[in-house]
């Protein structure tokens, strides 16, 4: 069972549909799939539907096949950094469903673990609330009711995901908090395609310290991440 | 206000910071055993790194450059907000726009204006253990950001425990809000006029 | 049995094998690149180890003492079943006191004898994707348990997708259960003849 | 903030009252918090509920709080291996929920997340299903309905964990196997008790391989594990 390919187009290929559902980790530009989206991006797969925290800037991450109309609509919690985005979204070109953070991660965890709905405190009141199933459940002080909206799984057709290192079986390990969304991503996937920085050999990484098992990745590249830094804040050395 | 907030804080907790004036209050905790969490899946947020020492895979939820520290722990943005969810994290500083007598809370959009997201606040004002908001008591045209009622699209309902402005701090309480103290040279009178919403 | 049902497992597969018969499986996959899961927390798990090697951390869903091997990767429980009800199992075999011709199956409670639990088996029937019951064609008094409808307690309702019994194999399909093959030396007729499920 | 204690006496101290609902971690005998189960047997307290995959051995684990009758109710998958439990069970004084066991996982779980109810395919058409709200989800293929069940999350008074190594913040590793229920257990609990072969200096585990980030646990104790087998199986040397 061969998982590893050369490049990022052969291990999109046949995975590829107009109109399909794209589960992508990464949080800002942090632990994004980069080298994956580039590669939609060539292959012109048009009427994308991204589940994805954020939406990249003009031209890095998803923001790059906005450019090129290639999305229909993301599901995402926060899309500020990019005015292409933007554009497309206020005139009506671009679809835009807003997730309270948590919930998108929960989502994709669910639909991954076989989990259609599941409710939740969050949104409760909210305009996130609107048209969802409300139900209370005895969970306040001495049982008494508290109001919970039920949120859905989601089940995307494929999951694009950036780690660290994966053994050639496709267990995962990622480094800091490039982790994100990815392990939710990759689980939400029929299929889930990985790129990573290093491919190791198998036995090369200790069973105890796998973040994602091979079980969640059917196709793996290893690339070269420009792994650009959004807000690049220090301090002065000598400060506290 | 970032010093103020940081005396709601206890030895030991787990605490959330939003972005602008929360930020601050982590420079005010002194000998506290606080540990921050970043939403994007991080226990033990350090500082700023070193000029040089910035590294893209190690960012909070503000998407800046930061530091671990020796307790830090990292895990996936399922796990994190399922302890943010879960009450898990002790208090929450957040900014808001307006607040309400009952304890709702706007923070995340002005119809008509650009729209770029509620992020992680609606999880965290709905799961953690305790709201706490700083904010201006007053916008820039001298009205009350402390209504009866919010106007805008709200981030959570009845979920706020704590204001702390420039003026003083106040509690949401059963009936309304109830003074606490007086920011220093500020007279109850002065907090009352400042405050739309009802006092108790 | 054993044999027999290791032909249905395909190379790259993930698969969870269940206690007894089905146990053996392992020893006939062969060249076939097969990981198997143990849904305590564990992918990859190898044999049982050399006498002295015995680690208490590290057993199997039976609680047998087993190996880890260069694949190996531990979790949780709620991952582990997360990726069960999930549909990454590609397949489990599993024994089973009875099945139908809907393909229901019943292979953890009698009623009126002692009830242990019926562990992960609901989980893994309601949720891999292919689900291969090895058991033998009928109980020891001669009665068929292939059924048209079960007797005892369901483990799971329409789950069953093929049953590999001493007689033959036969696909759950619209209307009753497909002969796909009779066993070395059985007829079409005696299989027929053991089979109290319609055949179609 | 000091959460190592002396004894598991201590680190219980404050935490137990007569009735109350505990999670307890552990396979089998595989990671059970054994040196807690001793203390709780020691401070005598009654009609506990336990959610627990197993209910240990007669002389081990849950079967200790069995032979002193301290136990007045056990949620669990699998009881098979205890003969007092099975007299106590049969004779009425014992109350048994059956959970399936990756729904029991997932009710700890979602508990510890704030999620009071999820939605899961295992056990529909079962005696398990009987009583429990049914609800349809478009997940079967090109969207056919498929039915599903509601279970609900599991928030105990405390829960009981081993671990293999813990900081002095309470972060966390597990070793191999021994994982299993620890985690989703300790998430569920009010509060968390923890025992470790192993206390480290903080900065001693690596931020990327902790299983558990200490947020989740309130008291640590040290201790010597006895650590049973259940079933010694072997091969012989120079077999395959």
């Amino acid at each position: 069972m061969q998982k590893i390919y050369p490049t990022a187009a052969a291990a999109l290929d046949g995975f590829l549909h107009d109109g399909m559902f794209i589960a992508a980790g990464g949080f800002g530009l942090c632990g994004i799939p980069e080298l994956l989206l580039s590669a939609i991006k060539d292959a012109g797969t048009k009427d994308l539907t991204f589940a994805s925290n954020n939406a990249g800037v003009d031209d890095f991450g998803i923001g790059i096949l906005l450019q090129t109309r290639q999305v229909k609509k993301m599901i995402s919690s926060y899309v500020g950094e990019n005015a292409e985005f933007m554009r497309q979204y206020l005139s009506g070109e671009l679809e835009l469903e807003f997730n309270p953070q948590g919930t998108l991660a929960e989502r994709m965890r669910s639909g991954g673990c076989g989990i259609p709905g599941f409710y939740t405190k969050t949104g409760v009141g909210t305009v996130i609330a609107d048209g969802k199933e409300h139900k209370d459940f005895p969970t306040g002080p001495n049982g008494a009711p508290e109001t919970y909206i039920m949120e859905e799984g989601i089940f995307a057709d494929l999951a694009i995901v950036k780690a660290w290192k994966a053994d050639e079986t496709g267990n995962l390990m990622f480094r800091k908090t490039a982790r994100n969304f990815n392990p939710p991503a990759a689980m939400c996937g029929k299929v889930c395609v990985v790129e990573v920085e290093e491919i190791v050999p198998v036995g090369s990484l200790d069973p105890d310290a796998i973040h994602l098992p091979g079980i969640y990745v059917h196709r793996i590249i290893q690339g070269d991440h420009e792994k650009r830094i959004e807000q690049r804040t220090t301090r002065t050395r000598g400060a506290s | 206000m970032a010093a103020r907030a940081a005396e709601e804080l206890e030895d030991g907790w787990y605490v959330n910071l939003g972005i602008g004036i929360p930020t601050l209050v982590a420079n005010y905790v002194g000998d506290k055993d606080i540990t921050l969490q970043s939403e994007n899946g991080m226990l033990g947020m350090g500082p700023f790194p070193f000029e040089g020492d910035e590294d893209p895979d190690l960012i909070n939820a503000g998407k800046q450059t930061i530091t671990e520290m020796d307790r830090t722990a990292y895990f996936d943005s399922a796990t994190s907000f399922g302890m943010i969810r879960g009450g898990k994290i002790a208090a929450a500083i957040l900014g808001a726009m307006e607040v309400d007598e009952k304890g709702d809370l706007a923070n995340w959009m002005i119809p008509g204006k650009l729209v770029k997201g509620m992020g992680g606040a609606m999880d965290l004002v709905a799961g953690v253990g305790r709201v706490i908001v700083v904010m201006d008591h007053t916008n820039k045209h001298g009205d009350s950001k402390l209504l009866k009622k919010c106007t805008l699209p709200l981030t959570g309902k009845g979920v706020v425990d704590r204001i702390i402005t420039n003026l003083g701090v106040l509690d949401v309480v059963e009936g309304g809000l109830k003074i606490v103290e007086c920011a220093d040279g500020v007279t109850e009178d002065e907090l009352r006029a400042a405050t739309e919403a009802t006092i108790v």
